[in-house]
């Protein structure tokens, strides 16, 4: 079979590890080609992915949708031509009116931030700084949801009772970048406020902010940071007593998961519609279980 | 000064940063007169021009057009009073053809109510050039090259053609024949005999000093940025040599004693 | 043309024949060039067994012997972007460059869909709702005058700070870059905007963005071939000075320039949030870029002056083929990147060596 | 001009007094505008209680009035980016453009970090290895050298399409941008390359970007205003035709200047792997643009011929104030790229301003 | 033929697109010849400079230079060669000042084992400059301005002070006085005289009927594109008339009669 692979992201680590997911499983099969594109995080530019690969007779697509909020035009192309789709990753937001022939493999966002966030507030509690900490929030790109979302789930822990105690100095956007968030954080430290964590809404982030913070002399033992991921550079520097909080996905398994329900919906068999991931905490205590996941 | 002026400068100045290329210059133009402007190169001519059709902003100093002060924001202003002007540097658009660069600005439109959208008559256009082309002589093989493949001789010739097509208060031309052919002088000396039976005024300014002694009334000499002659040569006797004289400083005229 | 005599005053000899030919033509070139390599990589590599990329010889599909749903897509697809093309087209013409297309086209379709959104969403109240209950289900024409209206307002700031305070293009768009960049994500903090009403998503719905695009280019060749502003648009991108002197008003004229590229991007902007059933802070990222591609391939030149809708409208089809082919022969997406960057600078290179193979003739 | 005869050959009265000002100067008014629009900012918003940018009246962090560490890190966070402006400025002074940098720098970053992998961490064999155990621990200068040549047959490439086609610098470097971009997830698919040696790692480390930026100046600076090549450089910008025709080789000197400019861009990439400790495939997004941002503030002319390595420098440093004053005045991401966009605008406005009043003088 | 030709063409000519701009000029100068090119704008003239000179390519024919066939692949290595040139663009570097452009391409330097990174010497260039500068009598306020903001006349005399600086095999001028004053083109016209005397020959494109009589041996007429005369003005009796009536197609000379 030929199937049409619609990426949301080539620059994305985690996508990449999706994505190789994909290739590796299709490598193992025979007879199955992938052709995997960059939508290059543009919507309009995935829409007509999928149309060229309607054009060109694929026999089932998978898509990891840019926008979760456009996958409706996108369910109602392949179903026009007959083409089984497959979302990754990310849950669509016409999951309950899909077609027969269209299925889901995804995590529910809202859980990363929400993870890291109540295991940050737990550390910091245990760190005796119940009685009123403060932290500093770095937010991905504002156009993509994820980001949004994530921040969002800080601000939903954080205005719980039992996490009110933390008090959040400032959030800006790093846009996903390491160098964006060493500057930011080294922005931050200049002006030399008191603060106790960094949550991040994903490592590489998480990582720039840890050597703003070990180039200003300042001990990793006194701050808690926490990211979203669980990225081999992540897994290290937790190893190494910095990074304190991250989150894994199982993207690999998302990639082989997806493929194989496309495979299923081309050859016309049935198939669950709807498959939910769930996001892992990882802490420097379980560590040892994900080190060669990602 | 009872007489009827067109156009008037009082006290023009314009210094450029540290350079003063033009400093007090009081100028006179009686209507249906033509006059010349002489002097050495960057003596302040085509400062002196580009102030009057408002190309640049004076730095201080009054200009009198038509019997009111003036005060143009732009070379639009100066044509819409009336001042038609062939600049030194000729300023036609390099991508444009022949007619597109005549009527530039002015073109020759149908369905006017379209506003800026309107339709241009290119045929029209087309006649127009070929008929004010020929009265400077000029050769050009095809009207619809670009001007940026045209000689120099044909590029000056365009800018006069598009000069001399249209009516006007007051004509200005800035050396217009520095780059023409024989014949072509001639013709467009003929051009400016035109003018002067038609009762239009002219400031030519020109290097050349047979052209200067057959054409014009008057000469106005400017030496370092100031004016500092003014030769009535239809009337007063005088020759070339003279006119050298004043421009290379040997000379000074009464009155104009600060310019020496 | 029709009497000889009025193609010039005489001098030398002159032959017709040997005229050059309009730049359009090797754009042209360039892209039957494009297709048929990638017809021809279609017979040759192996694993497409001998597949055609334009033509459907078994006419399985549709009764023709052209492939009709590859041939709509490419052009589908590069519709939204030719529209934004087109008005980028007259802002290079007019020696402007216009940076800020990109984020104004997400700017424009984040405010447009708050005022096109639908009250019920499979029964409930609309999820995404941006505005309050006024806002819902208004009249297509809402939207539209929204959009055209921001566009209009933008395109304004940007033409009067390049034409009253004489700052480079360059620099006035890319500031307006950041700025819509800055409004698409303040809008609604991020979230998307979705559900449209009907009426709305009817307008970029099936070929309809052809239909628009192919509409906007056939005006704006006319504007720019047979009005005053096309030829004072023309004048200006050749040399600003000459066009000033000669008393064309060229501040108010850059301001109307601007201000239609902006239009039309907003109007883009509009077609692609119908397109898509969705409006994201982060659409339109790079459409600026590939405008100005577009515009060059198609021979229009940076320095300004020079060029022509033709030749856009045929740039705009060099990347819809590009992108088809890409597909079509299953190229892989790291490597498609490098291609689309080579065939880009190869096309420009066959139009320049042939223009000047034109001139030195 | 010891002797004032020298200044010219006489003529008009000529005040030397009354002399334009350097354009720089406009460049450091408008910086020195920010400083203290940030400093008032920080005095009159409630919710800053008074505090100040840059300085540090209570003395309590380094004993310093001047808050040095806010001081370092403006200037940090522009010396990537800035060295990439510098060779941007060179390019924009020859009359072209350099959309590659960039990519340039993600595609660089990847390849020198593959030869600048150690061969531990934490104990174990490094877990994002590119190639096998001979490219470990490699001496630092190694990877240097690769990036240097990476860069300089980039640039060599842009350089010759440019020179030798003759096709606009736009739509080279554009095709170039495309083809680094997609070199770069091509090089590991993706995977990001991290685990640097120690040696390399302390080529980025600390405040060594800002002397690397700082060396680099002043070299290009001396270049620019003292050698052949920089005249010849003004001399192609200010016109190309004339520069020909009074006999520079102007093909081979714009191959030079494209490889300077690609060369400064790798280096930049091997600062920025070594600071951030990692490469990916995706760094250096928007650093083309406001590379071409900064040499602009900067007062560098895009029509080309005109603009200066200080300027540059002025630029950037804008650029870091700018970038530094919204984190102290805690403005909100979404107005950050609005007023971002306005600040570029206002900054190159006023050197317009300041310009014309020049020679209105 | 017993003579040395310093340059001679042979079936030089030159097509754009449909314009035949040269055809068929078989031109020869001597060692130590002054001849003037003349003939109406859009002749052809300026284009016959720019084959010579390696601007642009030719479309067929052949130039032998100093006893070789040349096929020059750009004005550099027409320089190289030897051969000066005042172009009637002038070829000035807008944004550069003075000396630069005077030593535009051939900078005095120091240090230049350090290749394309060796020093500028600008004193001595300045120097060298105002010297240069003096020989075409010019006044310049400020060299260190750029040449966007000189007269006219101020930038052609740059450019003449830039082939006069220098020497060379053969010296070619495209309309070198057309906007110069009377003091200024007297000054141009010794530097002529002097390069005569020198035995350095030169080609004088030129409308200017006094100054060709004046100054050189021979007259070559262009007209449409073809060579319609070559009248050896010291030996034969010929009046400015004539050489009009070759200009404008009334006479045209045995042997060139392709060109009527
Ligand atoms: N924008 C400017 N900035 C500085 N100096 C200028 C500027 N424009 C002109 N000048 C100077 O002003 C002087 C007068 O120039 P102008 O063009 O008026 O001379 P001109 O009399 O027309 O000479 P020509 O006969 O050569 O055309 C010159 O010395 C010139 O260098
Ligand atoms: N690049 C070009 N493309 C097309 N036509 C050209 C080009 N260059 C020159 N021509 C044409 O060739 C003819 C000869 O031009 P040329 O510049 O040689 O004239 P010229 O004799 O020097 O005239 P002038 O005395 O006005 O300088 C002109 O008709 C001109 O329009
Ligand atoms: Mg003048
Ligand atoms: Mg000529």
């Amino acid at each position: 079979e030929d199937i049409g692979v619609s990426m949301a992201l080539f620059d994305d680590n985690f996508l990449t590890v999706l994505r190789n997911g994909i290739e590796a499983s299709a490598a193992e099969m025979d007879g199955v080609e992938v052709q995997i594109e960059d939508a290059q995080n543009d919507l309009a530019r995935q829409l007509d992915q999928i149309n060229n690969f309607i054009a060109s007779g694929v026999d089932a697509i998978i898509v990891n949708p840019v926008d979760t909020s456009a996958t409706q035009a996108m369910t109602a192309a392949a179903e026009a031509a007959g083409v089984p789709l497959v979302f990754v990753n990310r849950q669509p937001i016409n999951v309950d009116s899909m077609p027969d022939n269209q299925a889901f493999v995804a995590s529910n966002e809202i859980e990363s931030g929400t993870l890291e966030t109540f295991e940050i507030c737990k550390m910091l509690r245990a760190q005796g700084l119940g009685g009123g900490a403060r932290a500093y929030v770095m937010m991905g790109e504002l156009s993509n949801q994820a980001a949004v979302q994530r921040t969002k789930d800080i601000q939903d822990v954080l205005g719980m009772d039992m996490c009110s105690f933390i008090e959040v100095i400032d959030q800006q956007t790093a846009n996903w970048s390491r160098e964006q968030a060493n500057s930011l954080m080294t922005n931050w430290l200049s002006s030399g406020e008191v603060f106790h964590a960094v949550i991040a809404n994903n490592d590489e982030m998480a990582l720039g902010a840890i050597q703003a913070i070990k180039a200003a002399g300042i001990d990793m033992a006194d701050v808690v940071v926490g990211g979203v991921d669980a990225t081999q550079d992540a897994l290290s520097s937790m190893q190494a007593g910095e990074l304190d909080v991250t989150v894994f996905q199982n993207a690999a398994g998302q990639g082989s998961g997806a493929l194989n329900a496309a495979i299923a919906l081309a050859n016309g068999e049935e198939v669950e519609q709807k498959v939910y991931i769930p996001f892992e905490l990882v802490t420097p205590a379980n560590i040892e279980g994900y080190l060669t996941q990602n | 000064m009872g007489d009827q002026f067109i156009l008037e400068t009082r006290d023009l100045t314009k210094h450029y940063g540290g350079v003063h290329a033009l400093e007090g210059a009081n100028f006179q133009l009686r209507a249906g007169e033509h006059v010349a402007i002489m002097g050495d190169n960057g003596a302040g001519k085509s400062t002196f021009v580009r102030q009057i059709t408002g190309v640049e902003q004076r730095t201080r100093g009054d200009i009198i057009f038509d019997g009111k002060p003036v005060h143009f924001s732009g070379p639009l202003d100066a044509r819409e009073e009336g001042i038609e002007t062939v600049f030194q540097t000729l300023a036609l658009a390099d991508d444009l053809d022949v007619p597109d660069n005549l009527f530039l600005g002015r073109e020759i439109t149908k369905w006017n109510f379209l506003g800026p959208f309107r339709l241009l008559d290119y045929r029209a256009m087309r006649e127009a050039t070929i008929e004010g082309l020929e009265r400077t002589a000029v050769k050009i093989p095809n009207i619809r090259n670009a001007i940026r493949n045209m000689s120099g001789g044909q590029r000056q010739c365009v800018a006069i053609a598009r000069t001399a097509t249209f009516h006007s208060k007051l004509t200005i031309m800035d050396e217009p024949t520095a780059a023409l052919g024989v014949q072509e002088t001639a013709q467009v000396e003929n051009i400016v005999r035109t003018l002067k039976e038609a009762g239009e005024p002219l400031i030519l300014v020109s290097h050349n000093m047979r052209q200067v002694f057959d054409l014009v009334d008057r000469v106005v000499v400017f030496r370092r940025g100031r004016i500092c002659a003014n030769l009535d040569i239809k009337n007063e006797r005088i020759s070339g040599e003279d006119v050298v004289a004043y421009i290379t400083g040997a000379k000074t005229q009464e009155g104009y004693e600060d310019a020496a | 043309m029709a009497n000889p005599n009025t193609l010039g005053t005489g001098g030398l000899a002159y032959d017709k024949s040997k005229r050059a030919w309009p730049n359009e033509a090797n754009v042209f070139i360039a892209l039957i060039l494009i297709i048929l390599t990638f017809e021809a990589l279609g017979q040759l590599l192996p694993y497409m067994k001998g597949q055609s990329m334009l033509f459907d010889f078994n006419m399985n599909r549709d009764g023709t012997i052209l492939n009709v749903a590859r041939i709509q897509i490419i052009i589908l697809q590069v519709s939204i972007i030719g529209i934004i093309a087109l008005g980028v087209t007259q802002v290079i013409i007019s020696g402007g460059i216009d940076l800020s297309s990109g984020p104004l086209v997400g700017a424009a379709a984040m405010i447009v869909m708050s005022f096109g959104q639908t009250e019920l969403v499979n029964g409930q109240l609309n999820p995404k709702a941006v505005f309050g209950d006024w806002a819902f289900d208004l009249p297509v024409i809402v939207p539209i005058f929204v959009g055209l209206a921001f566009g209009a307002l933008i395109g304004c700031i940007n033409g009067s700070f390049i034409a009253y305070t004489r700052i480079p293009p360059f620099i006035a768009t890319l500031g307006m870059f950041l700025i819509c960049r800055g409004i698409a994500q303040w809008w609604t903090k991020g979230q998307p905007v979705s559900f449209p009403t009907d009426s709305f998503a009817a307008i970029g719905s099936g070929m309809m963005p052809v239909v628009w695009f192919a509409l906007l280019a056939i005006l704006l060749f006319l504007i720019m071939k047979f009005t005053v502003y096309g030829k004072h648009t023309y004048a200006i991108g050749s040399n600003e000075d000459a066009a000033r002197m000669s008393g064309i008003n060229v501040k108010r004229h850059k301001v109307l320039v601007y201000m239609i590229a902006s239009m039309l991007a907003a109007f883009a902007a509009v077609i692609l949030s119908s397109k898509n059933l969705t409006a994201q802070a982060g659409m339109g990222q790079f459409y600026e870029l590939y405008a100005i591609a577009m515009a060059v391939i198609g021979g229009v030149s940076l320095t300004g002056g020079r060029g022509s809708i033709v030749g856009t409208v045929l740039g705009a089809m060099v990347f819809g083929v590009i992108q088809s082919g890409f597909t079509f022969i299953k190229l892989d997406a790291y490597y498609q990147l490098i291609a689309m960057g080579s065939i880009i600078i190869g096309a420009v290179v066959l139009d320049q060596y042939r223009q000047q193979r034109a001139t030195a003739g």
